[in-house]
Parts: C-alpha cells; structure tokens; sequence
C-alpha cells in the first residue's frame, strides 16, 4: 500500500505491544457478518487491486484532462477566468497552509490566523462592512446562510411585533439562478418562503416593487452587478428595503468593488449583511470548486455572523496574538442552537484570495475591474449583435441571437471555444439571449476570434 | 508578527500584478465608488516574504505529527495536488458544455462507482462541500422521504449524547427537533434509551461507527432494527469511516442514507479550514432524492442527470470538484487493496499508541474495548491530582513539536483527549508522542506551573480566548499603526 | 517597474538621508560620455518600455511553450524522460530552498547543507565511492573537470618519474560525443591531449586496446552503458587500466545503478573517479538544463575532486551540525590554483535528485531500471528493425533503417513525435542508424503508435 | 536534526513511487550489482516531511532579509519561475528537432537580443552554465583570437588585486598565468601598476566594473586603453552589473567581451548554491570566437549555429535553459525602464544604506566615493577595540533574523563586510538591518563575549570548520545509527 511506512517488523512488535495475534484481531468486535474478511471487494472501478502508481495515475488523470481543455473563454455566470499571480498558489501550497486543520490550537496556528484576521480586514475594506467570516462554501449556499442570518436578525428585531412576513424574503429577479436554487433548497427546510420580484424590461428590478409586496419581507435580496451582468439602483432598493423595515442583502463580485460603490455605502443606510462568492481573487475556477463564499456585516449583527471568525488578542506575555472568537455561536458548542451546522469551510481559498489582494492591491482591483469592463466592451463592439438589456452593464452582457442560443454555444464548443451561456434553460423568455463575459485575461486576438467564430456560427444556424 | 497592513505605504506596489488602467467613463458615477478600498500596498516581494514566514507559524501535516482526532489529519499525497492542478482541470469551466467536459464527467462517473463499492450504498452524490453539508443533504432527503408517502409527523431526528455537534445543528438547519440518546459506560448506545425515544416522530436516527468514542458500536444491527421498526430511517456520518474503509460497509449495518468526509478518509488536505467534500451515499430507497447533478453514464458519453425527487442543488455548480479530483487520485492510487489496508492499519496504529500509554499510565476511557482508529485518553485524574487540565497537557504537548489530540470532546469524557493517528505514521512517530506525552506527565507532577502556562517555545504564548471574545478586535485598524 | 518597493516619499527621505538632489547625481563618478541618461534605449527586444505585466509575459511564454509540445519520446541519448514524483518539486522549489545562497553561512543553512550530506551518501552508495562532491555543472563539462582531476591525481602520483602519456587520457569510443565534445573544448586548454579507442564492431571498447597505447595515458574514460546504450566490458576495462598504471573514469548514469554494478566493484580495483549527469534523478529534460553534474571519488584522491562539499561537524554545544569543508581547494580561498574555477553549481538540482532518491529508495530505483530495460526491449521487438550492435543493451538501443535516418526523424517530428536520434552527424559510419530509447513512463500503446508511426515512415522513404 | 537515513527502515517505502518489478534475465550478471544501493528507505510521509522540515533551517529571499554583497539577492519573482515550468518548456528534450523547437529557439534568440542591448556589444551566446564558465569561455575566446593571429606569446591575464576568485582561477584552467595589479588606496587600479604590468606577454585583462570594492573604476577608459595598446584584450566580469544596468554599457566603456551573471543581474534564483547562467557577449572581434550553440533567426524560422572559430561547446547540451528562460521571462516583465531603474534603484538602497550605516559609527572603507550596488564597511577597528571580529558580528546578525553580508572579501580590506541590499528591498528592510547592526555594535562593546559566541537563536551554534576539515566526515555511516 503505497502510503504505509510499517515494515513487518514493526507490525510484529506493534501487535505484541497490543497483545493481538494479528491484525484481524483488532476487529473481533465487529459483528463477522458485517465483516469482508475477503481482499479486493472493494476495488475502485480503475487501475487493478493493488493500486496505480502515481505516474500511472497521473497519466490516466492528464488524459482525462487534455480532453477538456478549450479555447479562450468568454464564459461568466458566476465563475470568471482570471489571472492568478504565480506567488498566490506556490505560497497557499505550501505543506504549511495546505495540510493544516481548522486552527483549533491557536499558538501552534498563527500564520493562519493571522492570515484570516488581514482576509477579515481586507473584505471588510472592500465591502465597507465592519466584519467578515473566514468563508462558508460558496456563493450559492453562502446566499442561503446570508437569507438564515438575515431572518433570524429579523425575528430578534421584530421580538413581540406580529411576524407578518419576517420567514418572507425578496430576491431580485436576475439574481444568479443557481444561487437562488441552493437559496431556495436549503432555506426552504426552515420554512423560509423566497418571494422573486421581476426584472423589468431594462433588466434591472424596480425599486418600487420592495415596497409594493403585500407583507414586508425580513430582507431584500439584490446581486451587484446582477445576472445579467448590469448595474442594478442599489441605492434606491437599499432605502426602499430599509423603509418598509427590512434589512438588505447585498450579493457582490468582490472583484468588481475595486471599482464599485462599498455595499455599506448603497443608499442612506447601506447594506445590512453582504454575501458573495471569492472565486475571482486568486482562485481557479476548476469547474466551480472549491472556490469560498463570504459574508460581512455590521458589527451589531456579528453574533448571527455563521462560519468562523478570527479576533485578535494577547498572550500570556501581553504581545498580540490571534485567535478562533466568538465560538459559542457554533455548532461545536452550542450544536442544535448553533447559528449554522457549517464546520469545515474553504479555509485554502481564503488563503489564497489573501495573498491575491495583497498582491493586487487598491489600484491592481481597481485596474482589473476595469479591464474587464473594458474587455466587455470590446466585445460588445465587435460581435455587433444587439443587446438585450440597455440598463449599463458592468463586465457580463446578454446578447439576442435571433435564435436558439444554445445550439450556437454546442456548435461554440465543437470549435474549442466556450462562447458564453445560453439563457434558455435559466429563463424560458431569454432563450434566444446569450450572456458574454470578458477578463482582463482576454486579449484584442482572443475577442476577434471570438466574434469571428460567433458570426459564422450564427450565420450558418440562421 | 506585523500585519501585511503594517508593511504598506501608500502607492507601493507589486507592479508586474497590476494591469494597465482602463477608463469606464461609460459606468455611471452614482454605481463608483469615491475613494480605493484600503488594501494593503506592498512590493511583490513584501508580500511572498511575509506570507512565507506567516505559513512558518503552523502546524502542518507536512511538518509535525497530528493526532487530532475525529480529524483523520493523514499524509496528504502530492500527487492528488497535481493531478487536480493539471491545466484542462484547473482552467474549466463549471457551465462548460457536456461535449466538453467529458473528461472530468468521467473522473465523477468513476469516484461515485469507487464510493458505491466503498460504503455499499447504490448511489451516490459528490455535491455536498463538507460533511455538515453532506448531513443536510441526507437528513433532507430523510424528510422528503417521509413527505413523499404522507408520512408528515416525523420531524425528530435523534442522536447518541456523544454526536458530534453538526449532527444536531444539522437536524436544526432541516427544521428538526433533535433528541439526544444517552451511551452507556461501555460507550455504545443505550438500547433502552434508544426504544424510549422512538416512535411516530421519529424521522431517523443520525450516527457515527465507530462512534466518536472510537468504539464499533456492536450493537449497530439491533439498533437499525429498532429505528426501522419505529418508520425512522438511519443516518450514517462518515467522519470515521477511516477506521473501517474496506471492512465494513454501512449499507450492511443496516444505514440508509451516509456521507463521507474525503478531506479525512480520503486523504485530501484540509486546507487550515477546508475545504472538504461531504459526498452522499444512498440505498434504493432514497437514491431518488439525493441532490443534484449526478454524473451518469450513456451510450453517448456522460451526462449530467437529476434524481427523479432530488432534493436539489445545495451549491452554485458542481460542489468542491478539485477535492473530488483529488479523492479518485488517492483512492486510485490505493486500489481495492489498500482501501481495505487503511482501515486495518490505522486500527493497528491506535491500539499500539493506546496500548503504549496505557502501559504510561494514562487512563484510557474505555479501557476494555478495542480502540477503533482513534481512541479516548482521560486526563480527570491528573487534573485532580495535579491541578493540570487537558487542556493544559494539550499546549504543553505543542512544546514537543506534536500537535495536540482533539480536547474536550466527545463531550462526555471529562478532560479528555481523542486521539487518532492514521495509517501513515510510522512506529517511531507513535513512540516519540508516547515519550512526550510521558514527559509532559512526569512535568504535571514535578512542575505543574510549567505545563500549566505552556505553550513555552511557540511563535505565542498561551493566547486569552476570553479577552477575544470579550473585547472583539475582528479587523486590523489603521490606527494601530501608531500603537 | 514591476519589483521596486519604493515610494516617492521613500526615495525623497532616502536622498536626503545621502545628501543627493536625486538619483542621477549618485551616479556622478561615472564618466558622462558613457552614462546613458536617456530612458528606454536597452528596450527588450519585445513588450514596451513599460514592461509586460506578469500576465502578459505568461501568455507570451506559454504561446511559445505549446508550439514545443510533442507526443511520447523514444529519444534519449543523455536526456530521459523519467517519471517525477510530484512531491520532488514541490519542495524543492520551496522558497527556502529555491532562494538561499550557496550555504556560506553554515548555520543558517543548515538545511541545503545536511541535505547535500545526504546527497553525497546517496551518491556514494550508488556508485559505491567514498566521496561525492555537490554537484559541478552538467555531465559533459563534468567529464572535463573529472579528465583534468585524473591527471591532477597521475601528476601527483607520478612526481618524479617520467611524464610519458601523463596529460593524455584515452576514452572508449562510445563516450556520449556532445560530453567528448565539451570536455576536449574544456581540457585542451590545458594541454589535455584525448585519444578516443575506436568501438568495435559489438559497438564496445576492445580491453586489449588499453594496454596497446604506446604510452600509458593518465587516465581511461569508459561509459556504462555506453552512448549506443550497451554494456561495456568495464572489468576488463578496469584491470587493464590499472594495468598500465593508467585511473578508471566511469562515466554512469546514476539511474541504471539501481541495477548495474557499482563502479567501485568494476574489475579487481574497481574505478577510481565516476562522474555522469543527475539528469534522470528527478530532474525535467527542460532542454538539457539545468541538470547537474556529480563526481565521486576515493578518500585518498578527496583532495583533487573540484566542486564543493559538505562535511558532519560539531557546534559550539558538542551537538551535530553540517559544514562546507575543504573550501582550501576552492577558487574564492586558492585563487589561481585552486582545483577548479567552478563557484556557483547546480544546487536546486541537487536537492531535487536527494528527493527523489529519498521517494524512491533501492527498490524504486530498481524497479525504474528494470521497467526502462523492458520497455526499451518492448520497443526493440515491435521496430522489427536489426539491431546494429549485438551486445547487450540497457535503454537505448541501436537499430539500422536501410536508410538515412535524419529524414525519418524529421518525418517522425513532423507528426509530433521524437523518434530517437539520428547517429549520422555525430559517427559518419552509422548515418543509417536510430538510437531510440524508452523510459518507465512509455505505455504499451505509445510503443505502438511509435512503431506505427516509424514504420511507414521508413515504408514511405525506402 | 535526525538525517533521512536515521528515519530508514529495511523495506519501508513510498510505493506510490515504485514502479512494478520486471525481469532483467537477459542482462548478463556480470554486469549487475548483488546488493541494493543502501539508499534510504522511508515512505512518502517521512521524506516529505524531512525535507520540508529541513527546508525551514535555511535563511533565504523569501524568509530573510539578504544582503550578500556580490551575489545580487533581490526578489526572484514566482512568475519567472511558472513562465519556465509550463510543460511545453520542462517536458522539452535537448535533442528536438528544430521544426518542433521554434518557442523555444525564439525565446533564446529575443534573450540574446536583450542582453545584446543591455551590454552593448553585438553578439551573445547563452550556453554558459554560470559565471565561471562564462569567464572561462571569454578568456579561452581571448586565447583563440591570439592563436588566430599567430600571436602566441601572449599567455598572462591581469587582475586586479580585488578579483574575485573564479577569475584568476578561470585563467588557470585556460592555462594562462595569473597577474595581479595593485588596487589603489581610492579602490581605482593603480593606472603606473598597470602600465608596469602590460607587454607582449598580455593576453587581457580581466575585472569587474563596479570593481569588487563597489566602485565604479573611474578610470575604466584609461586602463583599456593601456591593455589595447600593449596588444591585450579587456575581459569584463558582468557579476556585478546591476549598479549599472541601463546606465552604463560595457562596450562603451572599452571591453571586449563579458559574462553576464543573470542568477544576479537577471533575478534567477540561486537555489541554495546554483544553477546560474553566465552568457558571454562580445564585440566585433571576438565574436568569431564565441561558444556555441548561438540561435539565428532565418526566412525559415529559428535554428541552431556555430560562429565560425567557435571555441565550442563546453557542456552537452544547450545550458541551463530553464535559467535562461527566467531570465527572459524577469526582463520582459522589466521592460527597458525598468532594466534602467534597476541599477538607479541598488544603488541608492546601497547609499542609503552606507550613509546610515555611517550616521551610527560604522567605518566605511571608502567614504569618499560613492557607493555603487554594494559597499564596504571595515571592522577593523570594532575587532581591535573589543576583540569582536567581522565573522563574530556576521554571526551575531544572524540572531537578528537577517542574513550577514559577504565577509573577508575582497582581501584587502581588513575585517569587511561586502554588502549589497539589491534595488527590490524596501526602506524599511534596510532600516530593520541598520538597528540590528547597531544592537550588535553596543553589544560588541557591552557584552562582547555575546557576539562572539553568536548565534544563539539559529538552528545549530557556531559550527566548528576547522574540525570538519580535519577529521573528514563526508558521508552518513549506517554505523551512527547507535550513537
Ligand atoms: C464525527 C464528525 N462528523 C461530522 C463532521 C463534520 O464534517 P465537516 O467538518 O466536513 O463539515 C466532523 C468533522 O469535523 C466529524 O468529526
Ligand atoms: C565578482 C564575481 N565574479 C564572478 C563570480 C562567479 O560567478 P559564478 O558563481 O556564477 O560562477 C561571482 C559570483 O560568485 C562574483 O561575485
């Protein structure tokens, strides 16, 4: 077995130590009906009983992958293609950070926890907030713990008052799709009823509506850019959402707030709580995962915070120091109360997004934000299709085809080339729309190619 | 150590990382923000060295020994890293086109028959992201269960007293009551406790086996007897599946519903916090209600596919894909043989390690059992004796250079440490944490001050959680700078 | 520019601190008529004055890097295309590894320096010498530093007596030539005369030969395998050497001393300095650099060996710790007569060879010796090709087209993959001669696509 | 630390990394070995953990400030380091046919280029491994041009007393006797010394400029001239390039060949003793004679060439092209203002530095003249009044978590510090490293038994060198085991 260091001699004085004949022994509890006495029984589909090398591994796995490499990418919809500095990873893979646990022992954990404390620090910059948790999974189930959090904020503010809609909350209508399914499947457990307002025809939600629902929802819910890829009133909904009493639920690309307003800037009051997904600072997009959702909010609202939290503090000798805070809203301690089940998080990718931001900085956000609005832009140009919505977009578009857009993105891939996403599948209405995104990765070369290969693949369909 | 805002000043930069402005005149002003976030600037190099020396702060796998158990902290192969690194892996889309990605539907196809074989469940999910989500998912799928035959009464779902604490903030999440079940002193659960708290509510039972205690519970067949009996169904938490990969399969104990934890059992890196992967396994009758996509093989190619009544999505895409990469790599690379040999030698390495400190003197908990591949020590008695806490024996064990067991749980073991090896360590590891653990022992009595205000050689001394909490210090402030 | 961490507020305090108005004024020494004050006149050859971001330059890099990607390699002659274990590079490009000094202060490097004690036992009892140095440059500059030290150590042994052949080393015929090639570059100007023993008609170096020279030369150089991929009779070899008064050099790949006798049991004296290149140790072909070159020797000749080494010493505590040592035969302490000009070496490399040395231990490398044998003996039969040689060979092999090999190798290229090398420009006799070679990495279906693809190219050229 | 032999045991393995046996029965067995090679035998675990435990021993870039005067240890940018990993580029073989070599043969010539620019002279040739093996390769080139010429008396190279080692050293192996010329007490040459030192018999000239001293020798016109007239050749040695690059051309200021050192100048990391790349330029003269392989760019693409009366290739393949390609990849990313900035950068970190270094007593050995990249400071006088010597005080830096500059050379200066903070080092390193050397200082004269005993935080003490050389201790014997 290629990962055990014991030689025959150690499992012979092991055994002697233990008092047992044999390894089989140490199982005489279990039932020996339950019991596969046999070898092999259990063989992996692949590769024989006694296991692949890791060069035969490797080769059977970088086949599997050659076959799905592709073209420049011009796919958005919540996973983006962004450069990643060499040092992000040659650091966040080192043996260090990579196998580490949870930083339970906080002396013997400092780098981490120092690391997660300046990720705190850095998405609280970014988002305007007063604090952030050290990640839950993703963008999408980050959303569902967002709508928990903000329905429990909202039944200890309204302690007394009729409930009316305070297990209701109000999700703009081009919020991401997938979000809003794992939104609806975890939610919706607890009872928690997701109302979707419309978007209108500029592809935007109205403000107006929040306030027109027949029962003031515990929290509306709006994505920045949205779907679509467009600049959504954020300031108008904020102060519809705060007038009719409800908190609102930003749902952000950090990339883009190198250049977009601070959610706790929106409207007067600003947003209450914050969510979105980190995959665009530093973080592959492997297929969607592991990337790391997030969440900050004001500090009023910290103990219904989920995930871990980071505080600094001081040792024995009174020096600074950092450690896991606030543990008692967690399932560890107060289990069946705890403010969310979640344990194990995406502790890596924060690591990376860290030394991502650090690299990065104020003006490198800002200029990757608007590279990729530029980029976007030229795309627009160059494809010369005309746009569905006229509501300013940010660096995602949607494009009408003039037909089914999902055979042309079957034909996009036959040619290597992942030409965006056809809308169909996602709203029945837009099935002839197809949503185009643009990196800073994306070069003059990359776009004409693209706008060749989309105009001829259109025109031949036509 | 100074924080990387320490290290700033205003217009440095890493500049081969910064990408030439662009304007965006055409953005509306009122979308803009008015000033930069406050991120930190700093040269390329600052930010390499400082985020270098950080990483010098932990412990590692790859640096100490790390018993912690209930955590499986086992060698993490390098080559799972790569092969989920390879570039048509790490660079694809997750909305990719199926006619593109038939490689990597290929790698799922074959980790859900790899997880079939493993766990004896007829099918599997790979969604869920950690085990706490891989819990909500099978408790979900428990109550859609239920609902689908009209069986609507049944929201309790009950848990031996010794459950780690997801199980029940997980029945929470799912909008259940949980019910606890006591153990008995011989650390399995209490069969009469258990027909006592069954009956029409009951919507299943969710456990570990071995359980936390690190004991096969014997009696798992009567128990799912009863569970079944009552019209509950059996929840199987798959954090200590290590113990038995290849020996037993839950589906025979009589589970219904499981989850794996492959950032344990199959061996890919925590990550300091994650991430994991929580895939669900299921028999026939829940199989219909796992969540979705699942990979499924055609005469055409794989594809992706729903359940009939699944209960859908929980993640944007396709759950933790790189950690799924990095579980069919390790289990590959096991083959069926090692599978089987993982259990049976981190069964070896616990009961040697219990059987050396034993002969130390240390009590172990349950002392007439076998120790699974993790096992509890307690520490009551020097605590009474010498006013030394578990925890206290923890910080001093980091002075040695190992990291210290799991502390303070299961919870009903007074001062207790859960200790768990692996299969990957060799004997002389195992001797050199029974010599530290002997060392520290003889210190409790001789110098109880010593261990008491350990950690002594560490990057911090003994930090104040109490202060932490007391006074929330959650992000670095500008101000400190003058501090 | 890209990696200057200074502020204008930095340089300001700075020049103030020097008491200069800026920068140019620091530079005040230098002749004006040679100063170039101008910006930008020493502009890359490609990307702006600007520089390229780190992103760009990737794109460019990789551009040119997928134009290089072949299939499978058949090809070989001194370049191997191993398998590595992921964990090799990993740490080895570590920071602390991969951005520290030469080792100069010893306890602050005690890693590079107990590493590379661990290296020279490695070493030592591959080749079964007593002393490995820390590597010199590559395998063919190696042979020359090994040529010169052979006659260093003749010099010295022969003090007194006549010089006769004493700067004249004989080398069998099938010495790598690139390595023959660099080496008499590298001597010659020293004086070094080199006679090569021509290969017989086996494709080995006649034993007789030896003692047929008309003065004993200083030194035999002998290859095993030898660059046709044989076995040389290196006893023989060794005894006739010795002999004649004359040193064995052994010229080895380490790798195949998994399998093949060590050096220092050749013959009834065995050999008394073996070099080589490290290449299959770990190292990627990366186009034959950087690699490394080793040389091991007898204690009595340690004196003579160039290069540096490490030694076990004792700190100021009594306890163990690792130092350079014998730094008095180095350039920066003997200057002009020092045992070598060589300073800075190949030292990541040489970590990277103790990794994987370590990861694959006896049997490893063993096993990697033996499959590389079967693998090339699969190739051999399925060519169907006569062997040109018919001693026994290890992984290379020999085999006549009944044409001109270069077309074919061409041909082969032209469809992606390296056939092997075509022998005509370096031994005029065998321009109708492919040496191929397989490594442990070469699956049963990449020979057969090979022998596919080369047998018609041979049926399509004839 | 334990060594990696002290972990082995007989049969453990990492048999991931064990291919599977096959049959060597048709290998005669005269020529195979009876025993296994008693490499160590520890599974993956332990060797990863070995050596990334011992990786954290060292000192390095990325963990230390590093002011090693004459080794340039500035940041080594990671994305050099992907650049020249990606596959297309590692898994290349030397060997490749040039139709499927065009990346890699354009990514050479635009280096070949580059350096062309930044040295001025005209033709360049990359295949030298480092330094050394570029100022072998030059003086060989310097050789040939003579013997050409049928001048053959001509077999002396000049150095000034200041050389580094390699340089008298190369000359040696290109069978040249070595002279050296006096250094003037303003670290110029002493033009009357060279005048005497010049005649039929001089072959060249070799030296740095700025000189090993960190000065720029003011007089580098004058002292060409002087070689030329008396029939000689000027060598210039690149190593310390980065106080001039962009500023100052070698060809302009009269040389006629060069190395330049681009595990310096260009960023490429030193990996804890190598590899480098010294490629060699020269002008019109000699550039006949440079080594090959030189890469040509045709109407048919790139490919491979000799210059006509090449010295000819001095290692088997094409260099250290990896290091090559990271020294393509550090320049594109510097663009030619950043090359310019390059050499304006060192050297005002290195007069800040100096001028700091005097404001708190230090002596600097050439207080009148400007410092270039790197400077001198003597302890001449700490070591007379306290007893503490210049290998004390590096010692005791160490303690301050910064590595020490370059003792001892160059040899004229007693009791030196060479030190060299680099252009990518921020202001607030440098201030850091002048606190630790006024703490050593006040502890030099408080407590000077402390410094000389240093360090004491490292992880060895002052290790013995003497002993090691004495009683050689080369390679681990299985015999320590016991001890
Ligand atoms: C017994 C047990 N169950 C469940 C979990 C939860 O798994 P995860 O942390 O992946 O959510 C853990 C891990 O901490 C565990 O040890
Ligand atoms: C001034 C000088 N010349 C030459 C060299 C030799 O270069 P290398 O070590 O690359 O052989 C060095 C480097 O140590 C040096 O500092």
């Amino acid at each position: 077995m290629p990962f055990l260091p014991h030689t025959n001699a150690d499992v012979a004085s092991m055994l002697a130590v233990v008092g047992a004949a044999d390894i089989d022994e140490l199982f005489d509890e279990i039932p020996s009906n339950l019991l596969n006495t046999g070898r092999g029984n259990n063989a992996p589909a692949a590769g024989d009983a006694a296991g692949m090398s890791e060069m035969e591994m490797l080769r059977h796995m970088a086949e599997r992958a050659r076959a799905d490499e592709t073209g420049p990418c011009f796919l958005g919809a919540g996973a983006y293609d962004h450069h990643i500095p060499s040092a992000v990873w040659d650091i966040a893979s080192r043996g260090e950070f990579m196998t580490a646990y949870t930083p339970y022992q906080a002396e013997a954990s400092q780098g981490t926890l120092q690391l997660v404390y300046e990720f705190q620090t850095m998405m609280s910059e970014l988002t305007g907030m007063d604090v952030c948790n050290a990640s839950v999974y993703d963008g999408g189930s980050g959303l569902a713990e967002t709508i928990l959090m903000a329905v429990r904020a909202g039944e200890r503010r309204s302690k007394g008052r009729p409930a009316g809609g305070r297990r209701r909350v109000a999700l703009a209508g081009a919020v991401h799709p997938l979000y809003v399914a794992a939104a609806r499947n975890i939610v919706g457990h607890q009872g928690i009823d997701i109302v979707q307002l419309p978007y209108g025809e500029n592809g935007l939600a109205d403000p107006g509506r929040v306030t027109g629902l027949s029962e003031p929802p515990a929290a509306v819910v709006v994505q920045q850019p949205n779907f679509f890829g467009l600049l959504e009133n954020v300031d108008a909904i904020t102060d519809q959402a705060h007038e009719c009493g409800a908190l609102t639920v930003a749902c952000v690309n950090p990339m883009t707030l190198g250049l977009l307003k601070a959610p706790a800037n929106w409207g007067d009051g600003g947003a209450d709580i914050v969510c979105g997904d980190g995959q665009p600072l530093g973080i592959p997009m492997a297929s969607g995962g592991p990337s790391f959702g997030f969440i900050c909010t004001r500090q009023s609202l910290v103990r219904q915070l989920p995930g871990r939290i980071v505080g600094r503090t001081r040792d024995l000798d009174g020096n600074p120091g950092f450690t896991l805070t606030l543990q008692a809203r967690e399932q560890h301690i107060r289990r069946a109360k705890a403010t969310s089940n979640i344990c194990t998080n995406q502790g890596l990718l924060v690591t990376a997004a860290t030394i991502y931001l650090s690299l990065l900085g104020p003006e490198g956000l800002r200029n990757v934000a608007s590279a990729c609005h530029a980029r976007t832009r030229d795309v627009v140009a160059a494809l010369e299709l005309p746009r569905r919505f006229d509501a300013p977009y940010f660096h995602e578009c949607v494009l009408r085809l003039g037909q089914p857009a999902q055979p042309i993105v079957e034909t996009m891939a036959s040619r290597g080339m992942l030409g965006g996403l056809a809308l169909g599948p996602y709203f029945s209405d837009l099935s002839d729309c197809l949503l185009v995104c643009a990196t800073e990765k994306r070069t003059t070369s990359d776009i004409r190619q693209f706008a060749n290969a989309l105009q001829d693949a259109v025109r031949r369909a036509a | 150590m100074e924080t990387i805002f320490d290290l700033a000043r205003a217009q440095r930069r890493a500049g081969a990382q910064v990408p030439a402005p662009e304007s965006v005149e055409d953005l509306p002003k009122t979308a803009l923000r008015e000033h930069l976030p406050a991120l930190p600037e700093v040269s390329e190099l600052q930010a390499v060295r400082h985020y270098t020396r950080l990483s010098g702060l932990n412990y590692s796998i790859d640096t100490q020994f790390y018993p912690l158990g209930s955590c499986t902290m086992k060698y993490n192969p390098r080559g799972t890293h790569r092969a989920a690194s390879t570039p048509g892996f790490l660079d694809r889309h997750p909305l990719a086109p199926v006619s593109v990605s038939q490689g990597f539907l290929a790698c799922l196809h074959e980790l859900q028959e790899i997880l079939q074989r493993a766990t004896g469940m007829g099918s599997v999910s790979l969604t869920p992201m950690a085990g706490a989500q891989g819990e909500f998912a099978g408790v979900a799928m428990i109550r859609s269960y239920h609902a689908a035959r009209g069986d609507t009464g049944r929201n309790e779902i009950l848990v031996p007293a010794t459950a780690h604490g997801t199980n029940p903030a997980t029945a929470s999440m799912c909008g259940c009551i949980v019910r606890e079940v006591a153990v008995g002193p011989d650390g399995d659960v209490e069969i009469e406790a258990l027909k006592a708290a069954v009956g029409p509510a009951t919507a299943g039972l969710m456990t570990t086996n071995p359980s936390t205690c690190g004991l096969f519970e014997r009696r798992i067949e009567e128990i799912a007897a009863i569970v079944h009996d009552a019209g509950g169904l059996l929840y199987y938490d798959g954090a200590n599946l290590n113990a038995v990969l290849g020996k037993v399969k839950p589906a025979d104990m009589g589970f219904d519903v499981l989850h794996l934890n492959l950032h344990k059992t199959f061996a890919t890196p925590h990550g300091g916090g994650g991430p994991g992967a929580g895939p669900v396994g299921a028999g026939e009758l829940l199989a219909p209600y796992l969540p979705g996509p699942i990979v499924e093989k055609t005469a055409e190619g794989y594809r992706w596919t729903e359940p009939p009544h699944s209960i859908g999505r929980l993640s944007a895409f396709m759950g933790n894909a790189g950690i799924l990469l990095r579980a069919l790599a390790y289990a590959l690379m096991l083959g069926s043989e090692g599978m089987q040999r993982v259990g049976e030698f981190a069964t070896l390495n616990a009961n040697y390690l219990a059987a050396r400190l034993g002969q130390e003197g240390f009590d172990i908990a349950y002392p007439n059992r076998r120790a699974c591949h993790e096992f509890i020590v307690t520490l009551a008695a020097q605590k009474r004796r010498f006013g030394v806490s578990a925890m206290d024996f923890a910080k001093r064990l980091l002075d040695y250079g190992v990291h210290a067991p799991t502390t303070y749980f299961p919870l009903l073991v007074p001062e207790c440490f859960l200790i768990e090896p692996t299969e990957t360590e060799s004997k002389e590891e195992i001797d050199a944490f029974v010599d530290a653990m002997a060392n520290v022992l003889a210190e409790a009595e001789s110098n109880p001050e010593l261990v008491k205000s350990a950690p002594h050689d560490l990057p911090a001394k003994r930090l104040d959680d109490v202060e932490a909490a007391r006074r929330l210090d959650l992000r670095w402030q500008a101000r400190k700078r003058s501090l």
